[in-house]
C-alpha cells in the first residue's frame, strides 16, 4: 500500500502532470491561456507519429508471435464488449438518455493514447518495461467500441442499418490512420529508421508531451467550467467506476494470455481509458443527437484525469500482485 | 455597373457535417460553395471555442454559396436535411452578383 | 421553403474587446452568436495582418449574430457601447431564416 | 437606434491576387475593408481545400468591404478588373452601418 | 571599451540577431516571407515554457534565500515606478496626448522576455552566470507596470475606479500564467524534471529562438514599415533613451542587493526592456483611446533591437564596473 | 544495373519516403487526415532555415573559389534554359494551351528543395558528400525559369511588358528569401553558429522532413484525386521525362565544371526536379490563366514522387558513371 502511495505521489510530481493541472488550473481561473488549434493538432500528429513508430519498430525487434495475434484480438474484444458493461452501468448511475449512454459508452471501449503513454511512463520508472505490440494493441481498440455503440441504438430503434461509407469514415479517421501508418512504417524499417530519427521522436518526447497536456489540461478546465453542471453525481461515480471496472477486464485477458507485467498493466490501462479525440470525432457523425457536452467532460475532464493521477499507480500494483512481477 | 439578383446563404454548421452537407448539396445540384473557418460560438448548448481543440468534433465551419433564387429551395431542403440531425443555423440574404452567367 | 425574416448583425471588433462584447451582449439577453477569425484588414488606423502575431493585443474577430428585429435594438445598443471605445466596425443585414422558433 | 443605408461587397478572391486587389482598391479610393481566411470551397475549377498547403499559390480569401452607396461603383470596377483575371466571385447585399461619418 | 566592442560585435553575428535582422529586412522589403500566426504563438509558448521550466528548476537547485525574496520586491518597485519616469520623460520629448504617454510608459515598466533570454546568452558567451531567480523576477516585473500606467491616468480623469475584473485579466494573461506556472513546475520537479524534458527545452532553445526572432523582425519590421511616421524624433529618442535609465535604476536595485555581475547585468536589462506581448494586450482591454501603432513600433520596432544589439553589450560593460565582475 | 536496383530499393524502405507515401495512401482512401495549414507552413520554415544554414556553414568551411561561382552560373543558366526544353516537350506530348504549357514549364526550370534534401541523403547513405555551395546552387536556381517562361508567352502575345514590381515581387517570395537569408547566416556564422543550433537544425531534421512528407503526399494525393483526371498520357510521360531530360543537363554542367560525384549527383537533381511551393505562387500572380490544377498535380503528383523513388538512384548510378566516383 505504502507503495502504491509513494509511486502515485511520484507520479503526481512530474512535469507532464504538473502541466496537465497548469492547464486545468489556468482554464479554471479564467487565463485567456490557450494553444492554437493548429498547434495543438500538429502536436497530437507528432505524438501518434512517435509512439506509432516506436512500436513498430518494437515489434520489428521482437518478430510476430502467436501472442501477439493473441494479444490483438483479445483488444478487439474488450473494445467491442466494454461499451455494454459502460452502458448498462450507465443505466444504473445516471438518467442519461440511451443515445447519450451509448455515445458515452462507446468512448470507454475506445482508448486513449495519451493515457498509454503516461502508463509507459510509470512503468519506466518503475524499472519495467512491455511487449512493443501494446500500441498495435491500442490501435485495434480505436474502432470496435463505436461499432458496439451504433449497434446499441438501432438495436433500441429497431433500424439496423448503417449509412452507407459511415463505418468506413469511422475507420479511417485521421488519428487512426496516423498511428497504424507509422506502426507499419517503423515495423518496416525497424531499428534503422528508428535510429534516423529517434532525436526527432524519442529524445524530445517527453517534453512534448508537457505540452500537449498543458493544452488538454486548458481543453478540459474549460470543458470542466462550461459543463460539468451537465453532470449528475451518478454520471461522476461512473466516470472513476468504469476505468476500475475495464482494468479489471484488461487484466482477466492478460492473465489469460500470459503477458508480462508491464504488458498486463498497459492492457489495463488501455481498457481503462476513454478516447476524446477519434471517438467524439465519430459521435458527431454517427450519433449526432447525443450530447457532445456530456461525453467529452465525462471522458476528458474526470476520467482522462483519473487515470492519470490516481488509475494509473493502482493498475500497476494490481497487474504486479496478478502476475507476481 | 451592372449586377444581378441572387441569394446569399450562409450555413454554421459543426465541421464534422461536413461530408454529409457537401454531399446533401450536391445531390440537389449545387457544388459552388465557400468554406470559411469559425473560431467560437455560443448557442443554446452553451458556449464553445476552437483554441487547443484537438479531435475535430468540436468545431464549426461556415458554408457560403451563392445561388440564383430558383435554386434556393433544392440547397434550403439540402441544407434542412443535414442540420435537423446536425448542430447549426441558415440564413439568407438577397445580394446582387456580377456576372450572372457563372451561378 | 417556409423562412422567417431576422436581422443579420456582424460586428467586426478587434479581438481584445471580445470578453466586453459578449458581456454587453449577455446583458442585453443576446447569448447565441458565432466568431470569425480575421486575417487582416485596413481603416483609417492603417492596415494590420494577423500574419505572425504572438500578442493577442493585435487582431480582430467577426461577431454574427442571426436574430428577430424586435431583438435587434439591444444588441445594437450593447454592440454601440463597446465599439464606441474600441476598434470596430457594425452592420446590419435583412435576412430570411429557417426554424424561426431557434431565433 | 438610428441606422444608416449602406452597401456591404464581399469579394471571394484567390490568395495570390491579395496585393493586386488591394492596389486595384487604394487606386479606386477605396482603402478600408477587412480580410476574412478560406478553408476551402468548390467551385467550375473543382474542390479545393487549405489543409496541408505550404504554397501560397492555392488558397482564397474573403474580402469584406463596407461603403456607402455611391462608392459602389468604384469598388466594384476595381473589382472586377482583378476579378476577370483571378479566381474569384463578387456579391453585394444592402446593409444598415451604425456610424455613418465613418463611411 | 575596445572590450565592448568586441562584445558588441560577436553579439551582432550571431544566428539569433541575424534572424531578428533577417526578419526586418524581408519586411521591409516587402517579401511576402510571414511566420503563420499559430507557429508564432506556438513559439512563444515553447519559450515561455522552457524559460519558465529552467528559471525554477534554478531555483530548486539553489533554494530560497533572502536576496531571492529582495531581488523580487526590488523587481516589483522597479516596474511600478518606472512608468513614472517614463511618463515624466515622453512629457519633455514628444507630444504624445496623455493616454498614449501612458500606455507607452507602461510597456517600459513592464519586460520583455526574449530580451532577457538574449541578456542570458550574451552573459553565457562572456563566461558569466547568474541568479537562478532572475525569471521570477522577469515574471513579477510583468505585470504592476499596468497598474501605475492607469493609475497616472486614472488620476488624470479624476476617476479612480477601475472596473470589476480588469485587474484580475490583467494579472491572468496567458503569457504570465505560463511562465508562472512553468517556474513552478520546474521549481517543484527540479533537476530530475529538468532531465527528462532537457532535449525538449535545452537543446533546441537557441535555435527555436531562431526561428522566433525571425518572426519578430518580421513583425517589427511590418510595423516600422507602416507606422514610423507616427514617430517623431522625440519619440525615437526616447525609445534609446529610457532603456539607459531604466537599466542604471535597475543597476542602482542590484547593488543594493548585493547581487553578482551577471544578476546585476540581467536586472539591468529587465528594466532596459519594453514589453511588447502581455502589456499591449492589456492596454488594449485598460486603455482601448490608446493608440496601438505607437507603443507597438516603439517597443517592438525600436527599444528591442536597440537592446538587443547595442544594449546588452552596454549593460554588461557597466555591470561589470560597477560589481568588479 | 543491381547496385541501382538494391540502391533504389534501400531509398524506398525509409522513413521519409514511407511517410510521403502514408499521406498518398491516406489521402487516396479519403481518410480525414490533415496536416493544418499553419503547421505545414512552419515546417516548411523549418526546413528551408536548416538547409539554408547548413548550405552556408559549409561554404563559411570550405571558402569561395571559382568552381563555386561557375556552379552558380551554371544553376542560373539552367533554370533559364531548361524552360525552353519543357515547353518544346510539351507541345509535343500534350495538347495544353500555350499558357497552361509555359506555366508547366516554369516548374520543371525551377527546383523542388525537399527533393534536394532527399538526393543529399541518398548520397549520405552511399557514403558520398558534395561541394557545400549546392544549396546556393538550388537558391538561384528558383527563380530563372519564371522569366524565362514568362517570356514565352509575352513573345507568343507580342506584348513584352511586365506588370511593375512583378518581378520583384517574384524574387521576395518568401521560401527564396528564407532560403537565401539562412544560407547567408549560415555564412557569416560558420561553425560556431552552426554549433549553437545544431541540436535544432541537424539533429531533428531527418525526423522533421518525415512529417513535412507526410504532408506532402496527403496534398499530392489529393490532388491525384480531384485533379488526375486533367492529365492524359501525354503529360504523364512528360511529369516523368522530364526530369531525365533536365538530370541529363545537369550531368554536362557539372561535367563541364568538374564537380565531384555528389555535387554532379545533386546538380541533376536539381535539373530534374520540379518547383511546388515557390513557382505555383508566382503563377498565380504572372499567369492568372493558367491552370493551377495542372502544373501542381503534374509536379507534387507525378515528378515529385517519380524522383523521390526512382529517380534519385537513376541520377546517383549515372553520376557515378560520368565521373568515375
Ligand atoms: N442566432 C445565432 N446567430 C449566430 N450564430 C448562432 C446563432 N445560434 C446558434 N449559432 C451558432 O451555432 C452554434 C450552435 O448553436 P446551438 O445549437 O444553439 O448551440 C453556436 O455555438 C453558434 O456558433
Ligand atoms: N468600411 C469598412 N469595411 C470593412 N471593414 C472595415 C471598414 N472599416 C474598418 N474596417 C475594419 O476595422 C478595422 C479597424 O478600422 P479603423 O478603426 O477604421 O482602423 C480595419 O482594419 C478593418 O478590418
Ligand atoms: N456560387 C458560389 N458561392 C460561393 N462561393 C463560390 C461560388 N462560386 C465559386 N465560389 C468560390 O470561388 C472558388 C473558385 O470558383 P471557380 O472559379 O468557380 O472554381 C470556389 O472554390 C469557391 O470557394
Ligand atoms: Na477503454
Ligand atoms: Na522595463
Ligand atoms: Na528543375
Amino acid at each position: 500500500m505504502d507503495g502504491i502511495l509513494a509511486l502515485a505521489a511520484a507520479n503526481l510530481i512530474s512535469p507532464v502532470i504538473l502541466s496537465f493541472a497548469l492547464g486545468v488550473a489556468a482554464a479554471l481561473a479564467r487565463s485567456d491561456l490557450t494553444v492554437p488549434e493548429a498547434a495543438a493538432k500538429a502536436l497530437s500528429i507528432y505524438l501518434l507519429f512517435a509512439i506509432g513508430f516506436k512500436g513498430g519498430a518494437a515489434v520489428a525487434a521482437n518478430g510476430i508471435d502467436a501472442r501477439l495475434v493473441g494479444t490483438l484480438i483479445a483488444g478487439l474484444i474488450l473494445s467491442a464488449l466494454l461499451p455494454f458493461v459502460a452502458f448498462a452501468l450507465l443505466k444504473v448511475l445516471t438518467n442519461l438518455s440511451r443515445t447519450d449512454a451509448a455515445a458515452v459508452a462507446a468512448h470507454y471501449g475506445s482508448i486513449s493514447i495519451v493515457t498509454f503513454v503516461a502508463g509507459t511512463t510509470v512503468l519506466e520508472s518503475a524499472g519495467l518495461t512491455a511487449e512493443g505490440y501494446m500500441v498495435a494493441t491500442a490501435a485495434v481498440m480505436e474502432a470496435p467500441a463505436i461499432l458496439s455503440a451504433l449497434w446499441l441504438i438501432s438495436r433500441g430503434n429497431g433500424d439496423d442499418e448503417m449509412e452507407p461509407g459511415l463505418w468506413r469514415e469511422i475507420l479511417l479517421n485521421g488519428s487512426i490512420v496516423l498511428l497504424v501508418g507509422s506502426f507499419i512504417i517503423g515495423a518496416v524499417t525497424g531499428q534503422d529508421g528508428l535510429d534516423s530519427i529517434a532525436s526527432f521522436i524519442v529524445a524530445p518526447f517527453t517534453g512534448v508531451l508537457c505540452l500537449f497536456l498543458l493544452d488538454m489540461g486548458l481543453v478540459a478546465g474549460r470543458g470542466l467550467r462550461t459543463s460539468a453542471r451537465l453532470l449528475g453525481a451518478g454520471a461522476i461515480v461512473f466516470g472513476v467506476t468504469m476505468p476500475l471496472v475495464g482494468s479489471l477486464a484488461g487484466l482477466g485477458a492478460a492473465l489469460l494470455l500470459g503477458l508480462s507485467t508491464g504488458g498486463a498493466m498497459l492492457l489495463m490501462t488501455l481498457s481503462a481509458s476513454a478516447s476524446y479525440i477519434a471517438v467524439p470525432a465519430a459521435m458527431r457523425v454517427a450519433l449526432p443527437e447525443a450530447n457532445p457536452s456530456i461525453y467529452l467532460t465525462l471522458s476528458l475532464g474526470v476520467t482522462f484525469p483519473f487515470n492519470l493521477t490516481i488509475g494509473l499507480p493502482i493498475y500497476l500494483a494490481i497487474a504486479r500482485f496478478a502476475t507476481g512481477g | 455597373m451592372q449586377t444581378h439578383p441572387a441569394k446569399r446563404v450562409e450555413i454554421i454548421i459543426e465541421a464534422p457535417a461536413q461530408r454529409r452537407l457537401v454531399r446533401a448539396m450536391n445531390d440537389a445540384g449545387i457544388d459552388a460553395y465557400t468554406i470559411l473557418p469559425v473560431l467560437g460560438g455560443s448557442g443554446r448548448s452553451g458556449r464553445w471555442s476552437r483554441d487547443g481543440q484537438v479531435s475535430t468534433a468540436s468545431g464549426m465551419i461556415s458554408v457560403t454559396c451563392i445561388l440564383r433564387s430558383d435554386r434556393l429551395d433544392g440547397l434550403l431542403n439540402a441544407a434542412l436535411e443535414v442540420v435537423e440531425r446536425h448542430i447549426g443555423v441558415v440564413s439568407v440574404t438577397d445580394c446582387e452578383v456580377l456576372r450572372a452567367e457563372r451561378f
